[in-house]
Parts: C-alpha cells; structure tokens; sequence
C-alpha cells in the first residue's frame, strides 16, 4: 500500500473523517457513550431528538424485543430546544466530531423555530428533520408520508436555517421516491433514511399491546433489507447525498449501504449489542480497503448499481 | 462501566426442582468497581447471532474485587437465559458493567428490613454482604451451591448480625414459589440476617407473600428497609411501608436496551417524572416510586 | 374442563377447523409437505400463487437469508391456471382441508379472467387475490398499493365467482386501512395480511444485489411487528374477517396474531424451520384454551383490543 | 425423507490449518434411506433463536444404514457452519431428509471422472463407496480424521478399485486451497480410487485447479464424469468434458429454504427452464445445466 487510506467522505457540504455516525435517539447527547469510547473517533454524531418544549415522553413499557429487532416508543422524551443548547450543545462542541442536530415538530411552525433558534449556534454540521412526528393540528397524520407535508416541513426548516438541512424520511410510505424527490424540490441538502417501520407486539399472556404506547418503531438488523431498497430507490432517482441507516451492526452491513447508495451511514440500535460497534465498523472498513486496494470509500459508494463494475464469483477455477 | 469479556468459571443449577443457575465470572474489571445493588448487561448469544438481540440485565449477586470475580444468579425465562445456562466453564461472555445506582449506605440506620422476591434475593444480598462485610474468608463458597438449611424456619441469631458492629439489624422477607427456590439461605445466616421465608405453596416457611410474612411484625421498630422483587410485590411493600412511616429503597426492573441512560427506553414513573431504571436507577427511594 | 374446546374459526362463510392455514407460495400444491405430516390436520392450504399462464419466474438466485428474515424472489413461477385445474386441484380436494386459490394477474382483465375460470371449480374453499402484482398495462404499478386499483381487482373477481374473496394484502403502503377499506367496499369477503415487505440484500464481496432479480420480498419473524400493527389497525376500523400471516413460526405468535385481530393465520416461512410447525401451533393453541380455561379459540379474537379484559400483572403479590 | 432428531456422536475439526469439520450423527431413519449425493438440512440455531434462520444443506459423505449414522463434512463459511462447529457429543440436532435426488447409478460405465471441488468431496465419496461397496470393514474409520497421507503423489492401484469386480475403474481429481485440506485421502485409496490431488497453493499434487490437473489425462478412456464442487470448478469442467464429448452429472449448490421442493427457491437455469436443486437435483445430467 503506497497512497493513505482515506475514510473522508462528504455528505454535500459537510465533511465526515469518516462515514461512520450514530443514528438519533439511540446515543441520547454524548454523555453516556462518551465514557466508553472517545467519541471523537466517529465521522459524527446525530443526536437526542429535540422539540421546540420539553417532553415527557411515552408511558412505560418503552421498549420490547422482536426477532432480531427493536420496538420502541420513546416518543421524543427530551428538556427541550432551550435547554438542549445551554446544557448540553456546550460539551457536545468540543467532543471533536461532527454534530447533526435532530429536530421535531408537533406543527410546521415548530419546525420553523428550530430551525431558526438552532441557527443562531455554532458548532452544528447540520440539521437532520424528523418529519415522523404527527402534525398535531391535521388530526395526528404524520409530516413524512406525504409529499406535501413532508416538503412543507423542509421548506420551513430551509427558510430559517443556513445549516444544511438533511432530512430523515419515514419508511412508512408507499413510494419513498416519491417523498425524497419533494424534500430535495424544497431544499434539502441531503437525506437519512430509514426511521423506524410501525410496528406492535401482543403479551398474549395479558392479553394486551406490549407497549403503554400499542405502537413503536421497529429498529435493528430485522429491518435492514427495506432500509437497504429504500436507499437503492432513491439513489436510482434522486441526485442527493444519502446517509443510511437501519440494522446496521458490522463493516459488511455498514458497505451493503454505502454500495446500495448511502455516502454515510449510522449505527443505531447495533449501539445496544455492542457499544463499540462503530468503532469496529470504522476499522472494518479501513481493512476492507486496504484488502481490495481501494484507495477512498467514496469510490464504493453506489457501487453495487455499476453492474459492470461487480466483482464475477470467487475465480477458483 | 465499560465492556469487559469474562470468562466462565462456574455454571451451576440450583437445586432440583428450580430454574434458578449460579454463575461465577472472571470480570477482574468490573468486579473492582461494583456496587451493592448495581447490575451488568449479558450479551446471550453466539457471536454472529442477532437473535435474541439485546443484552440482559442482571444484577450482581456477589463482587470480589480481590479475586476479579463477580457473582450472578439468574433464572431461565426465555431465550437469553436458556442460552445463557447453557455456557460452560472455560467459555467466554461479553459483558458491559457495572451499571445502575445502587443501594445508598444503611451506615444511617440501625434495625433494616429486606424484602426478596425471587430473583431480587441477589441485589439485596450484594447489600447486606458489602454493609457487613468482614473478612474475606465468606467468599469460600464460590461455585458452591448450598441450600434450603432449614428453609422451614426463621433463622439467625435473633439480635441480628453481631459481625457487624453491635448495632446494625438486618430482618429478611424471603419469598419464592417454592421451597427449592429459597436460595443460599446459610449464606444469610453467615451474614447475621434473620431470615423469614415465604413460599407461594407453603413448602416452606410462611405460605403466602413476603408481605403477608411480614405483617405480623410490623410496625416493628424498624428504621428503613429495602426491597428487590416482582413489581406486585414492591407495589405492596411500598404501601405497607408507607402505611408505617417506613423509609426505604425499592429496586426496579424494566425492559433495557443501552444500559447506560443513552435510549430513554427503560423509564418508570416517579414523581420527578419519568426516570430512567438503568442509570437513575435500578434503585429508588420508595416514596419517589409511582405504580400506575 | 367438561366442554370441548374448539378450534373451529369462520373466515366469513368460510369454516375451519382450526386457524392454522399454511401461507401461499411457502407450501406449494402441498405434494411436497403431504409427505411430512397429515395436511388435512390444518385448518387449510393456501396454494401456490396461480396465473393465467405458465410463468417461468425470476432468474436466481431467488432466496437470501436476512437477519431473521427470509428475501424471496420466486417471481410467481407457477404452471398456469390451467394446468392446475387439471393437474393438481383434483388431489388438491382430497386433502381432508380447505383449499384456498391465490390468483395473481398483471392486468385487470387476467384477474377476472381466473375468477371465472375458477368459479367453475368444486371443492374450492375461496380464492385469495394477490394483489401485490406489478400492472403491466400501467406501468408495471403494483395494484395493491393503490386504494383505487386494489378495489378494482377486487370489483371484478367479486364479479367472476360466488366463491368467497379474500383479498390479499400488500404492507408496502402509508395507509393500510385506506387499501382494506376500499377492497371491503369493493366487495372482498375477507383480508389476508400481509404481503412480504419489499426489500433488497447487497453482496460486499460482488458489489452486487445479491437476487438475481435485485428486489425481493420480506418475510419470517423480522416482520412480525409490522404485520401485528396492520392488523390491529384494520380490525379497529374495517369489521371484516382478517387472516393473518407473517412471522408465525410458533402457538405465542399465533396468539398475538388472533388477540390483535385475526380470525385465522398462515404459517409461511415457518415451515422452513420446522415443517411441522403448523401440527405444534395447532397442538399450543389447544393447550393454550385449556391452561386457560377458554372454550373456543374465537373468544380471544380482538382481544388485546379490549383493555378492561386484558389479564393484569403476575398476581404474586 | 422426514424430520429428524440426531445425536452428534463426534466433532473433529480436520487438521490443524483447516476450517472443515467431521461430523458424525446417530440418525437412524436418514442412514436407512440415503442414496448417493443426497444432502440433508440441518437447524443451526439455538432452540428458540430465529437467527441464523433456515436449516443449512449439507451433503451426506458416508451413510451406515446398518449403524444407523450418518457422516458429514464441512466448512465453517458463516454463523450457521460455526454454530455447528460448536456442537458436542451428546447434542442434538434437528434434521430433515435425506433429500434430492443424487448420482445416477454407475452401472453401465467402466472408466469413471471425478471432480471434487473442497466440500464438494462428499457427495462424491458417498457416491464411490456405494457403488464400490465391500464388507462393512471400510466403516470402521468413523469419527477417525486421517489426512495427507501422502497427499504430494497420485495414489491407488493404477488400474483402478480390486474390490468392485474387475472392470470399474475411478480417477478423481481433487482440489482444495492447500494440503490440509485434502481429507480422507486414505478413504478414497481404500476404495480403489485413482486420485490426483491439486492445490491453489501448490502446497500438494498439482499446483491449480482440479481442470487443469486434469487437463494432461484428457480425452484418455473415459466414459461418465461426476463433479461436484464449486460453481465456477463445475462450469469449467462442463465445458472441457463436453469438448471431449464425455457425459457425466454435475451436483450443484443454490441457496434453500425449504429444502424439499415446495417453495422455488432454490432452482438453477437448465435446458427445461428453471429446476429446482433441492429436489429436480442436486444432481443433473451434465449436459442440461447451463451456467450463465
Ligand atoms: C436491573 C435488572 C436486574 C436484573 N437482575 C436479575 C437477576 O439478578 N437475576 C435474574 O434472574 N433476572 C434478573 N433480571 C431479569 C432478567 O433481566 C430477565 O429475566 C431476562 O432479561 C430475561 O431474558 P430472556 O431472554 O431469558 O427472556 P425473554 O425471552 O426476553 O422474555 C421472557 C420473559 O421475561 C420478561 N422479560 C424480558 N426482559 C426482561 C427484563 N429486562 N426485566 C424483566 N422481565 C423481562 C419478558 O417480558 C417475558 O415475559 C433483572 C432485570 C433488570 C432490569
Ligand atoms: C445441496 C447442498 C449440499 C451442500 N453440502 C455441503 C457439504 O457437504 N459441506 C459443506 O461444507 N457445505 C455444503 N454446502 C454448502 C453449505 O450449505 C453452506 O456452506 C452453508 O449453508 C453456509 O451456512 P452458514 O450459515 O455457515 O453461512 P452463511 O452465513 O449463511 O453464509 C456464508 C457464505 O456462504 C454462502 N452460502 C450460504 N448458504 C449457501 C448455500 N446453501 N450454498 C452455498 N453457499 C451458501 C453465503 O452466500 C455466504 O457467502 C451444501 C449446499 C447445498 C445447497
Ligand atoms: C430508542 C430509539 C430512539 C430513537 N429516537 C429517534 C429520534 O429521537 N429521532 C429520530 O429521528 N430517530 C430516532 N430513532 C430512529 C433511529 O435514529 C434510526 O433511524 C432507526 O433506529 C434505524 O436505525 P437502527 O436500526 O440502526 O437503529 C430512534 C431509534 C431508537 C431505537
Ligand atoms: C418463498 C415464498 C413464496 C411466496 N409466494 C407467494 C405467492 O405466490 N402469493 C402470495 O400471495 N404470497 C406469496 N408469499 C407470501 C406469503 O404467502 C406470506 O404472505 C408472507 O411470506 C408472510 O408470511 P411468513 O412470514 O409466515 O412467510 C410467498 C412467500 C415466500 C416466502
Ligand atoms: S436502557 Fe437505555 S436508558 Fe435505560
Ligand atoms: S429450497 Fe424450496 S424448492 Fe428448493
């Protein structure tokens, strides 16, 4: 090997050492994980969501464990804007490593505020919009399944922020085409995908949903071949960085999204099987390039659509 | 806190009848740095696997910091503990601990109640071993499994524990379904605790709950207490006990994801609002616990 | 225990005699499976996907294995309607259980069409329309994504036959409820769901999809939540006999299925962890109504929808 | 063809710098109906896990239906395979079969070819052991891994097999990444067959692929040719022998699910249109299958 490896990867505007995040609400704001491993490590961190007021969150039981997945329901527990940046944006600065701020709306204007509140603060790298939030005043329809909707938000939150906007899409869709092509139309810099599928489980012994919510998102490794099309999808047809996500818990999985299309991916739920995982996803990949003499991961970024360019079966013989 | 593979030093039933397992493990890490009180998250699948996905919550039992040891004694329900008897001395776990708050010091309090639900019979014992802690010649019974002597009655010396300094008290209300499930009972007694056993069918001790055992001493002059057990039962006991004016500290379980505070998913009610069990926790003062 | 309890189910006019079906596409024309175990035990069979012509299917490989998960592409290979009215059906109505036709059509006319031809045909149970086939004539749109195209398959099978339709149901949408409640008014009798959920896997060694055809549908335990949310949103809203399906692989799943909702299930990737999964949810159902007393299996339909009857925490203590 | 529950009689890892696995079960049902090239689906997975989820395939490398075992050999590639390298006497393992349809009978042919291809080996070696059956003597090296026996030359009585009547007469071409992994070489020269090892690596026999080892003896007297072995090996050999117009059976891999034919999944491109491997196959006549 002569030339460096180079992990670096841009998603539009914003340049990650290294592609590997970790995804909202599963790495809360920094400060549990950072006593674990030196968090400046990751290409960055995408953090808590965070709403306009502070919210309790969902009733208890939040969490319940489905074949090789995760159902939660969290519902956006969070201090709030405000207190998110006197209290916490302070020591997240300094962590060394790119910060991506999660924002939620229960109305469009909400989106807005954020968007402009957080502007005024340093430090960010970018916005990521969770349009999986209900819209309050349309009878609890969620912002992200409509193409509408979903470009409203955008627009709100393009219009009171320089940052660059990603903008997380919700799976829950018929045609996730259809919605990247809206956001992108109304200003997004670039996307995240894939939030949490609907999802319940019954305790048949009561009788009753296992959540005090019924309904939680379904995250981990289960989900990874719908997050997995959804990236292809959009990669075919919408020209815009993607950073993906969804069941990732290794480098494979982690190059299954960059070559279906992600320039960035982030670990989630795979945070809960191994709180090193993105560490050794980080250095997987670094071996990955150097087995097969690929100088910059950027360079296998939707490689798996170039059909020419695919490796033919093992050559034995 | 942090990762720490173990190995497994001993594995073994408890008894007959029940599927209760000891567990010794070379963690020298993490049984440094624990805790009465405090838990670690088991990983109980083979490596590739991602199903059962998350780790399992278990709380210490005994810590042995000289040793590098740690102690746990858990019960198959499902999937991650069926998985988990199965390992074998010589076999490797990956761990992540200690975690959680403990019990806060008793050094207040002079005569304490404990109450012990199956499986929450270890938190309460990492407590009362750390609180009476004496040489280390206690810890020769690692990877022994000794039980039900004289499960049928109250045990102990009736003054409490004299190891102890001459002051402190423990009184145990130690409920399981069974007789067999009525674990490292001489453990206790070695420790100077008054055990009162209940069993669900009667098969020992008093038959009944571990409230209804210990109804006809109460109010007692007790100073505080502590409680690990089924939500119902801590429900109870936490009524009863405000019933008295008794203080104490209730601890919890609740379904885990990260462990460490990061996930929020592990919340229960208090009456500071919604507090995480893994890290705010998994022990409570009891008056700050809310049961919808 | 003095009375007997029952299995029996009635999917509309349809009566089972337990609700364990085996799931169409996973059991074939039951040739296979007939070798294993007695298959008039099961409450009935849905056959194969059946079209108007042969069909050869999707080049391979078809199958991928996803955490746990299963991808298919089997593309509807199947010989043509014809053929199986004369080949298989007639060992088909010997099998001691109810025999369920799945039709699929790549224009509206090709599902009429099977609905007349099969109307034709005694011993048949009800046919189950497939609706997550690509219209050719519009695109290659899949009919079941769509309220407007779902109810207009369904309007003319309605048409075709007198045999009960079940119309079965597509999970890639926004709106499951939209879809169910259009193909009830468009006259289906009863909805199967659900569908495979649309998905991919990528080869980081080939730097390819790893199906031959790219696109594969999700199937097995990773997709039992959504499965559980669809059906306890339509049976909270569209009061028509649900059969549920996806995931299933023992007698708790079942039950989760039936306690949100269903009237009966399917057993499908299941049989390919154990083939005789189907007898043993049969034989933990019986159980089940005995440990608890419960005289028929169709008290517990719905039944995690009913909060006041839902059997409280452990009662030690 | 049924399920099956068998008992792992022995485990051997095969050599030192090796990943493959002898396998020995007691599944008397399975021994008592399988045929030559047959393969069996074997559960990989914990009780109750769900991850990795279908049943793995793997060839039938010996079968005493009198002793009512089975042997296998195979390579650890992935969550499944290591799972079962984990396996120990005593355990149980869930399977279904025998399934497939295997090799033809050799009956009307002298000279016969085979390709083995690293876990290819077995399905051919079950192959040859049929149709050159002796006594019951042979099968007394169960559970036993004897490797490399003068794995550098080519071996056996040059005129092929003594034991099955003077006329039939075996030549394999056997290839493997390195030495090590040329197994059960005194197996195959105890049943009289001509072998010619190749290796990637040159470690041992011929330094390439089991084509190009072959290439030097070709057309010679051959009448049928059985390969099996990896796709690219099976390609390679289909067009070389179909040049010298010598017919033969190929027995192909695919991913499975079901196993015994019902789902589709498994099929491979032939000159009848998709087939399906699981039970059309795994063994086809040579000149049907077509490789894209
Ligand atoms: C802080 C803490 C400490 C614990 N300490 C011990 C201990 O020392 N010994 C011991 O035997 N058990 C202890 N538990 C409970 C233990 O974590 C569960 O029994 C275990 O996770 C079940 O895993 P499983 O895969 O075998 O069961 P699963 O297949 O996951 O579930 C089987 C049953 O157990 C219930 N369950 C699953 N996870 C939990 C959970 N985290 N808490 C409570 N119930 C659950 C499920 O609802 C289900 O009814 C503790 C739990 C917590 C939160
Ligand atoms: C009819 C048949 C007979 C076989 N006989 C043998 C045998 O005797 N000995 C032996 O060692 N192997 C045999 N195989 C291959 C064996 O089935 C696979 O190696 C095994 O399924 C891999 O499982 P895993 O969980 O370890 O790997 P996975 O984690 O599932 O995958 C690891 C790698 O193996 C590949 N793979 C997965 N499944 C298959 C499959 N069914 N066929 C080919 N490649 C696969 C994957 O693409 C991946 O690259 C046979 C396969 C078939 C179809
Ligand atoms: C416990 C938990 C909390 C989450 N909270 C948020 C959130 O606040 N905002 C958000 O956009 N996504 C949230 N998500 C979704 C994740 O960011 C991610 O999109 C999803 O879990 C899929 O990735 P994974 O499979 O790697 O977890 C949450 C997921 C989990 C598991
Ligand atoms: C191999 C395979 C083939 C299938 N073929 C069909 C089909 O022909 N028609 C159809 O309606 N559904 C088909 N399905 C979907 C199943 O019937 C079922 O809806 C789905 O797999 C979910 O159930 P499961 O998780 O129990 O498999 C197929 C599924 C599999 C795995
Ligand atoms: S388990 Fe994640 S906060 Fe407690
Ligand atoms: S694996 Fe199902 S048909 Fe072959």
């Amino acid at each position: 090997m002569t030339a460096a490896l180079s992990l670096e990867t841009k998603v539009g505007r914003v340049t990650l050492k290294n592609p590997v995040l970790v995804a909202s609400g599963t790495f809360g704001f920094a400060r549990e994980y950072e006593k674990l491993f030196p968090v400046s490590a990751l290409g960055g961190v995408m953090v808590t969501g965070v709403t306009l007021e502070p919210r309790a969150g969902n009733p208890p039981p939040r969490l319940v464990e489905t074949p090789a997945g995760l159902l939660n329901s969290i519902g956006l527990q969070n201090p709030g804007v405000h207190w998110f940046i006197k209290e916490e944006l302070p020591r997240l600065r300094d962590l060394g490593t790119e910060i991506i701020v999660n924002i939620s709306g229960f109305s469009l204007e909400e989106y807005g505020r954020l968007a402009e509140i957080l502007d005024r603060e340093p430090g960010l790298a970018a916005l990521e919009v969770n349009i999986s939030c209900p819209n309050v005043k349309k009878g609890g329809m969620t912002f992200g399944v409509h193409p509408e909707s979903a470009a409203a938000v955008t627009r709100l939150v393009r219009q009171g922020t320089s940052l660059p906007v990603w903008v997380k899409l919700s799976p829950n869709v018929t045609d996730i085409v259809e919605i990247a092509q809206a956001v992108v139309d109304a200003g997004a810099d670039a996307l995240s995908l894939i939030n949490t599928l609907s999802g319940i489980a019954i305790d048949p012994d009561k009788r009753r949903p296992v959540l005090g919510n019924v309904f939680g998102g379904l995250s981990g490794p289960a989900v990874k071949p719908v997050a997995l099309r959804m990236i292809w999808q959009v990669y075919q047809e919408v020209p815009v960085p993607l950073v993906g996500m969804g069941g990732i818990t290794n480098y494979r999985d982690a190059l299954e999204f960059i070559m279906a299309g992600a320039t960035a991916v982030a670990v989630g739920t795979g945070l809960f099987l191994d709180p090193l995982s993105p560490l050794k996803i980080i250095e997987g990949l670094q071996g990955f390039l150097a087995k097969h003499q690929e100088e910059t991961i950027t360079n296998l970024i939707g490689a798996a659509h170039n059909r020419e360019e695919s490796i033919d079966e093992e050559k034995r013989e | 806190m942090q990762p720490e593979t173990a190995g497994v030093i001993s594995l073994s039933p408890l008894g007959r009848a029940t599927d209760l397992y000891h567990l010794v493990l070379a963690a020298p890490q993490i049984a440094k740095e624990t805790g009465p009180g405090q838990f670690v998250m088991v990983r109980c699948t083979d490596e590739q696997a991602l199903d059962p996905l998350l780790l399992r919550p278990l709380n210490v039992f005994r810590f042995h910091p000289a040793e590098g040891r740690i102690e746990i004694i858990f019960r198959v329900v499902g999937r991650g503990t069926a998985w988990l008897a199965e390992r074998r001395p010589g076999d490797y776990l990956s761990l992540l601990g200690p975690l959680g708050r403990g019990f806060s010091s008793l050094e207040k309090y002079r005569r304490i109640l404990l109450f012990a639900g199956g499986t929450g019979m270890p938190a309460l014992f990492s407590l009362v071993e750390q609180e009476t802690k004496t040489d280390s010649s206690l810890s020769s019974s690692v990877g022994k499994s000794i039980m039900g002597s004289s499960a049928g009655e109250s045990t102990g010396s009736p003054m409490g524990n004299t190891m102890d300094g001459p002051n402190r008290e423990f009184t145990l209300f130690y409920g399981a379904r069974t007789k067999d499930e009525l674990v490292f009972l001489d453990l206790w007694q070695a420790a100077g605790v008054t055990v009162h056993p209940a069993t669900d069918d009667g098969s020992a001790g008093f038959h009944g709950t571990v409230t209804g055992a210990a109804a006809r001493f109460l109010p007692g002059e007790f100073d505080f207490y502590c409680a690990c057990g089924p939500r119902p039962m801590l429900r109870t006991v936490q009524e009863m006990m405000a019933k008295y004016g008794i203080p104490g500290e209730l601890c919890l379980e609740e379904a885990m994801a990260c462990g460490i505070g990061a996930c929020l998913g592990c919340v229960c009610e208090t009456v500071h609002g919604y507090r995480r069990v893994c890290s705010d926790g998994p022990v409570f003062p009891a008056e700050e616990v809310k049961f919808s």
